[in-house]
């Protein structure tokens, strides 16, 4: 973007210098990654925090793996083709966009370099001591502390934003999400999903990740 | 420099008398409450208020015609641009459309995100 | 001509290519002549010593007559082109064919919605096929869309039928069409709809009427019993 | 010292009055665009009549006579500046000035109130209106009001005398576009 | 801060900043318009790239994303048509032109004119400020359709549209503040014997052009009101959810947005008219034809808008209403043409610079106005709407308009812009280099429109049927051809500044023209003339039969026989 500045300045001068090249040589290792994340900063915003009007969850701090899974998922259509899934509807196509492997690759490494920071609560109503009960049933996968494991495909919870998280309990239940057949890890969270008995579980066991990722 | 600025001055006060007396009438016929009463009170009211600020105060009587065709054709151009709009803005359902929910009462409401909060909320 | 570029695969795309092609003509007509005449005067009066340029005032009748005559002229070609695109316009936009079959399309940002009718016939009923990104029709049936916008503004286009119509925000807006050709077939979005406008793309399906049946009862939400729970909750998720 | 431009009149109508007239025309658009699209809306929602009802008539009323009295004092300093009478036309001009501080300080208790009672900007698309209409309305008269203040410093020396009548032009057409909003924004229930 | 008409001239930068002179002023408006000019330009060429190469890293630009895209195509639109077209032929060439040709010493509000470029300028740095703002320029096309436009959510530049809408706005009052200075001027400073038919019609069609701009543009500021409303405040003028319509905004932009199509092109048409007689060596055919289908253009214009909006929602019985009328508008703009052909015939036809530009306005813009005829007809629009023709149609009049029109003006004034000749080889260079290119891209670009391709995506490779590969070849052509234009453009600035400090002497009257600007100085003085001029006729009495020079210039009377020429 400074690039961009300073030969819109130049333009708008419309001095002399035509014979100029743009500085490249920042150190920035992936500068490929950084560039293409501009048009994912327009909803999760320039450090990966997310945006509730744009329906954009937090995404710093998220693993690498499971960002790659999930972008991969949206490119095939695996998530955000669903008749109800408004805000995979507005990812899918952002994640086309990527046009190679390479690029996706790039993306992935900068947005899971991101300086992961505890999004603010946005949900009331839920309690964390009865949330703490659910979350057995989550902690096997997702890990005592939400902190997450590959070998189960459970990304981490500790970054995310609580109405995000909300969303896509409500989403497995409802079999927005975890209903396509090629969606084989999606498969392995809906039955979970439907452990939790009614909507304000939902809430409390959201509550209670809230706190773990204070803890940390 | 004004040598046609040098206009005959009517008896300005007796005018504005006329205003006020009008003024009174357009507030007081629509406390009749009969529709078409309050619409002559209000609107036809106006246009005589209107011509006779128009005339006395701004001189439009004595002013060259085409000071006049001027503001009617700036006003024509208004009830072209309503013409042409209404169809569409003024109507709830037209040839093979329809806006499901244009007459319902306006809800009172905080700026709302439209389907997206409904999306959230609803799953 | 149009063919050449792009299929037409609808009842009234090739009255549509044909009066693009009268247009094409008439007003070609008009082109080349004013062109050939235009670059014919330049050669013509170049500067050329001790002639000087002639004074025409172009105020007499002889001389009036030289616009005066083609302009009316063209006045004859505008109303041949209005006739007929008053006409096309009228079948396509106005008067709507009884349909055999209805079905709804949503825009949002930034893919196309379709709800099918499903087995029964008939819209908004429980065995509603909704798909994303799929739009499934049968050849040689009229079908009337209801085209409805979530969000912003977007534009159903099928290049192959030559249809275009916008979806607005807080319009239910109906159009028909009756597919020709079997095939899949691109839907595009034509109207500027934020940053996802450039991947808003959705397919068209037009299938014989055996293809289709089976296609439905693949896709029928009330049949399968994996399939019974999900639509009630999408059901209890829509209200 | 102006161009001699200015001083010529091709039209018989002196410039600075030619260039008021297209002003008011300009205006004239301006306000029919937002008022056209008002009265579709209005016409269209039956639910506004109800909304309507809660303006306070008998401000608006008040507003209107403010403002036509102000009218009547535009003219009356406009008929003074032609007889060249400065003293006349600097007193009118601030009447007409103290009119639109009037019109002005009940507008704003107007507003206040009723945006205490939570009729706000936002409240729904008529008080949206009502807000956008009488809000541009009233900037004018501001304006209105600061090109009076002004144009009285040169009238009080006797120089520019024929400003007044242009500044009086202006002010009737705000006079008449206020004769509008009352009746479109008040009355009609 | 003088507007006196003494002669001591102090060259300081204030002075010239805070310059009440026409001629200043008009000056600025060029410039700054030439520099807008630079940043439209490259905003195409950074779009024109993604398109031919996508996913390409632009030299001098880095990755345009889909976001970026958006952004770029938005404002090159608003760019070229609101800081360039209508900056440089009604600002520009009316502030340095009407006072000159009129025969009086200044506009007749030196002070509102400045006001006016001010209020201008601060609408470009807006403007420009607006793609450096969290979030980036706004990008839902200069039509800036609701609800896109009116919320964050949707278009995600929560600070980009406004700024943009403000930069708008802002730019309208400064064009209203001129357009009002503008009439007043030729309504009454005309030189004493100046009738209207001897008003030059460069003249003539910068005043139509600002009195339709004043008759149009006020729906659309009060509708950038209620749409700065709807993205700051949260009201709903717009909002379907509670009870707006967003068709609404349509109607108020094309109500003006129709019109500012012929904003624009009237002074271009005016340009030619003058540069055509001169070199032709002819007086204007049928001068009050050209004037009544000018003025039947303008009244015309206020009746198509809707032909815009054919098939964006509004009712399908309105859209016959409206086919009628665009159709119609063809009949006054075809006789235009036929006029401005036939005024070419029996002259003495000089292919100068200017002229070739001239010469090339008409040959182009009679390319874009018969394409517009595939789009007024409601039938054919169904399928061509919002597609690449609709884009290949209006370059195909707007570049005419605002660059081969604006070169034609610049080309043919600066001698009495600046007192100097340019010159004439690279001029021709600097033609055919634009022109050609020109063609090549447009043309293509039509096909590509008859092939369905739409408008505002930004790689068309997730369309299948767009994205074969004789499609693309035919993208990157026209890529290239914007190139090969673009660079050509170099030659025309290294021509303008090199000709300031070396060009021939240019003297008073270099093309032998009649009007009345080229009977002063060049440049002129402040003030213009020293002793103001009298017009003794029209201004196109070129060849006239029994006298000695081909000329006869406006401000001699008529028993002095011999033009008194430099």
């Amino acid at each position: 973007m400074t690039t961009r500045l300073v030969i819109l300045a130049m333009l708008s001068i419309a001095a002399s210098s035509f014979g100029f090249t743009p500085a490249n040589a920042e150190a920035d290792s992936n500068a490929n990654g950084k560039e293409l994340y501009q048009l994912c900063a327009q909803c999760h915003g320039k450090d990966g925090l997310g945006n509730q009007v744009a329906l954009a969850p937090a995404i710093a701090g998220q693993r690498d793996w499971y960002l790659l899974n999930q972008i991969t998922k949206f490119r095939s259509g695996q998530r955000g083709t669903h008749f109800y899934d408004i805000a995979g509807m507005r990812m899918r196509p952002m994640a086309l966009s990527l046009r190679t492997d390479q690029d996706v690759a790039d993306v992935v490494a900068y947005v899971a370099a991101m300086p992961p920071e505890k999004p603010a609560a946005t949900l009331e109503g839920g309690d964390p001591e009865k949330g703490k009960t659910h979350f057995q049933v989550c902690l096997a996968c997702h890990g005592p502390n939400g902190e997450g494991m590959q070998a189960l495909n459970a990304p981490t919870l500790n970054h995310s934003s609580d109405w995000y998280l909300l969303t896509q309990l409500q989403n497995f239940r409802a079999g927005i999400r975890g209903t396509n057949p090629e969606d084989v890890t999606g498969a392995i969270m809906r039955p979970m999903s439907m452990t939790l008995p009614d909507e304000q579980a939902l809430q409390d066991v959201i509550a209670y990740i809230m706190t773990l990722s204070e803890s940390k | 420099m004004s040598e046609a600025a040098h206009v005959h001055h009517p008896n300005y006060v007796k005018v504005w008398g006329i205003l006020i007396v009008l003024l009174v009438l357009s507030v007081l016929g629509p406390e009749i409450g009969i529709k078409w009463v309050t619409l002559i009170a209000a609107f036809g009211i106006a246009v005589v208020k209107a011509y006779l600020v128009a005339k006395n105060f701004m001189h439009l009587n004595v002013e060259k015609r085409y000071v006049v065709y001027l503001f009617l054709t700036a006003l024509a151009f208004m009830a072209l641009f309503f013409f042409g709009v209404a169809p569409d803005v003024m109507q709830g359902s037209g040839t093979n459309w329809e806006k499901p929910g244009w007459d319902a009462p306006a809800p009172v409401a905080e700026p709302g995100h439209g389907e997206h909060g409904t999306a959230e909320s609803g799953h | 001509m149009i063919e050449r570029y792009v299929e037409i695969a609808s009842t009234y795309g090739g009255n549509i290519d044909a009066l693009i092609l009268l247009i094409a003509a008439l007003v070609g007509f008009w082109l080349v002549l004013c062109e050939v005449v235009f670059i014919g005067f330049i050669i013509k009066f170049r500067e050329k010593p001790g002639v000087r340029g002639q004074y025409i005032t172009g105020e007499e009748k002889h001389q009036k007559r030289w616009i005066a005559i083609p302009h009316y002229l063209v006045l004859v070609c505008d109303i041949v082109i209005i006739v007929f695109a008053v006409n096309i316009w009228y079948t396509v936009k106005q008067d709507l064919p009884e349909p055999d079959v209805t079905v709804r399309i949503i825009g949002q940002q930034w893919a196309w919605s379709f709800v099918h009718p499903g087995t029964d016939g008939l819209l908004d009923t429980e065995d509603d096929i909704k798909m994303v990104d799929e739009l499934h029709v049968e050849k040689d049936k009229v079908y009337h869309f209801k085209l409805e916008a979530r969000d912003v503004m977007h534009s159903f286009s099928v290049p192959v039928f030559r249809l275009k119509q916008d979806a607005v925000p807080g319009r239910i807006i109906t159009g028909w069409f009756e597919a020709t050709k079997l095939g899949s077939f691109d839907i595009q979005c034509a109207e500027i709809c934020g940053i996802g406008h450039g991947m808003m793309a959705a397919k068209i399906f037009i299938e014989s009427p055996e293809e289709h049946q089976k296609w439905v009862a693949l896709n029928d939400p009330t049949e399968d019993s994996k399939h019974t729970s999900t639509v009630a909750a999408n059901n209890a998720a829509a209200n | 010292m102006r161009p001699i431009a200015t001083t010529r009149s091709a039209t018989g109508i002196p410039t600075g009055r030619l260039a008021v007239w297209w002003l008011i025309a300009s205006e004239i658009v301006l306000f029919g665009g937002l008022l056209s699209a008002y009265i579709m809306y209005r016409l269209s929602h039956d639910a506004w009549t109800a909304q309507a009802a809660q303006t306070n008539m008998w401000l608006g009323a008040t507003n209107t006579f403010v403002l036509l009295t102000s009218s009547l004092t535009a003219v009356l300093a406009h008929k003074a500046a032609d007889n060249n009478d400065t003293d006349g036309a600097f007193k009118y001009l601030w009447f007409t000035i103290l009119g639109a501080l009037i019109f002005v300080s009940i507008k704003a208790f107007e507003w206040t109130t009723e945006i205490q009672h939570g009729y706000t900007l936002t409240s729904s698309t008529f008080w949206s209106f009502y807000y956008c209409a009488a809000g541009l309305h009233a900037l004018h008269v501001i304006a209105g009001a600061t090109i009076m203040a002004i144009v009285s410093m040169d009238v009080r020396k006797g120089k520019e005398m024929q400003r007044v009548e242009l500044c009086g032009l202006y002010w009737h057409f705000v006079d008449l576009v206020w004769i509008f909003l009352f009746p479109l924004l008040y009355i009609a229930k | 801060m003088s507007d006196s008409h003494d002669h001591h001239e102090s060259h300081g930068f204030m002075s010239y900043a805070f310059s009440t002179d026409h001629k200043v002023i008009g000056m600025q408006y060029m410039f700054t318009g030439m520099a807008m000019a630079l940043i439209g330009g490259f905003f195409a060429y950074a779009f024109r790239m993604q398109l031919a190469f996508p996913g390409m890293d632009v030299p001098l630009y880095g990755i345009v994303s889909s976001a970026e895209y958006n952004s770029l195509v938005t404002n090159h639109g608003t760019i070229m048509i609101f800081w360039v077209a209508m900056p440089v032929l009604i600002a520009a060439f009316g502030n340095f032109l009407i006072p000159l040709m009129i025969g009086c010493d200044d506009m007749v509000f030196p002070r509102l004119n400045r006001l006016s470029y001010q209020i201008f300028l601060l609408s470009a740095i807006v403007l420009i400020s607006s793609f450096f703002v969290e979030g980036g320029g706004f990008g839902g096309a200069w039509t800036s359709y609701p609800p896109l436009s009116a919320k964050a959510e949707y278009n995600l530049t929560p600070l980009g549209s406004s700024l943009w809408l403000l930069a708008v706005a802002l730019e309208f009052v400064a064009f209203l503040l001129g357009g009002i200075n503008f009439i007043t001027t030729v309504m009454n400073a005309r030189a004493p014997g100046m009738t209207m038919d001897d008003i030059p019609m460069v003249i003539w069609m910068i005043v139509l052009a600002s009195i339709l701009f004043m008759a149009s543009v006020g729906p659309l500021i009060a509708g950038a009101v209620m749409l700065f409303f709807d993205q700051q405040l949260g009201t709903a003028f717009f909002d379907p959810d509670r009870g707006g319509d967003p068709v609404l905004w349509q109607h108020l932009f094309w109500f003006f947005g129709h019109p500012e199509v012929y904003v624009v092109l009237l002074p271009a048409m005016g340009i030619t008219a003058d540069v055509m007689c001169v070199f032709a060596r002819k007086k204007l055919f049928a001068y009050r034809t050209v004037l009544y289908t000018a003025i039947g253009t303008g009244v015309l214009s206020f009746f198509v808008w809707a032909h815009h909006q054919f098939i964006s929602g509004i009712d399908p019985r309105m859209a016959n209403l409206f086919t009628v009328t665009t159709l119609l508008i063809s009949i006054p703009i075809a006789e235009m043409c036929f006029v401005y052909i036939a005024t070419l015939y029996g002259g003495s036809i000089r292919l100068t610079t200017p002229m070739l530009w001239a010469l090339a306005f008409l040959g182009e813009f009679m390319i874009g106005g018969v394409t517009g005829i595939f789009l007024g007809a409601s039938g054919s629009d169904i399928y061509l709407h919002d597609s690449y023709f609709v884009l290949a149609h209006f370059h195909y009049t707007f570049f005419p308009i605002a660059i081969i029109g604006v070169f034609a003006g610049i080309t043919f004034w600066y001698p009495k812009m600046f007192g100097k000749m340019m010159n004439e080889t690279m001029g021709k260079i600097h033609f055919w280099g634009t022109v050609i290119p020109f063609n090549c891209i447009f043309i293509p670009l039509f096909l590509l429109g008859i092939g369905g391709q739409h408008r505002r995506i930004y790689n068309y490779e997730h369309f299948p049927e767009l994205a074969g590969k004789s499609m693309q070849d035919m993208r990157v052509f026209a890529t290239v051809s914007l190139c090969i234009m673009l660079i050509f453009q170099f030659v025309f600035l290294y021509n303008f500044f090199a000709s300031l400090l070396k060009g021939k002497e240019a003297g008073k009257n270099p093309w032998k023209s009649n009007t009345l600007e080229w009977t002063t100085e060049s440049p002129p003085p402040h003030g213009n003339w020293k002793e103001l001029p009298n017009c003794y006729r029209g201004p196109y009495e070129y060849s006239v039969e029994g006298r000695e020079e081909d000329y006869w210039p406006q401000n001699i009377p008529d028993d002095e026989p011999a033009g008194g020429a430099a």
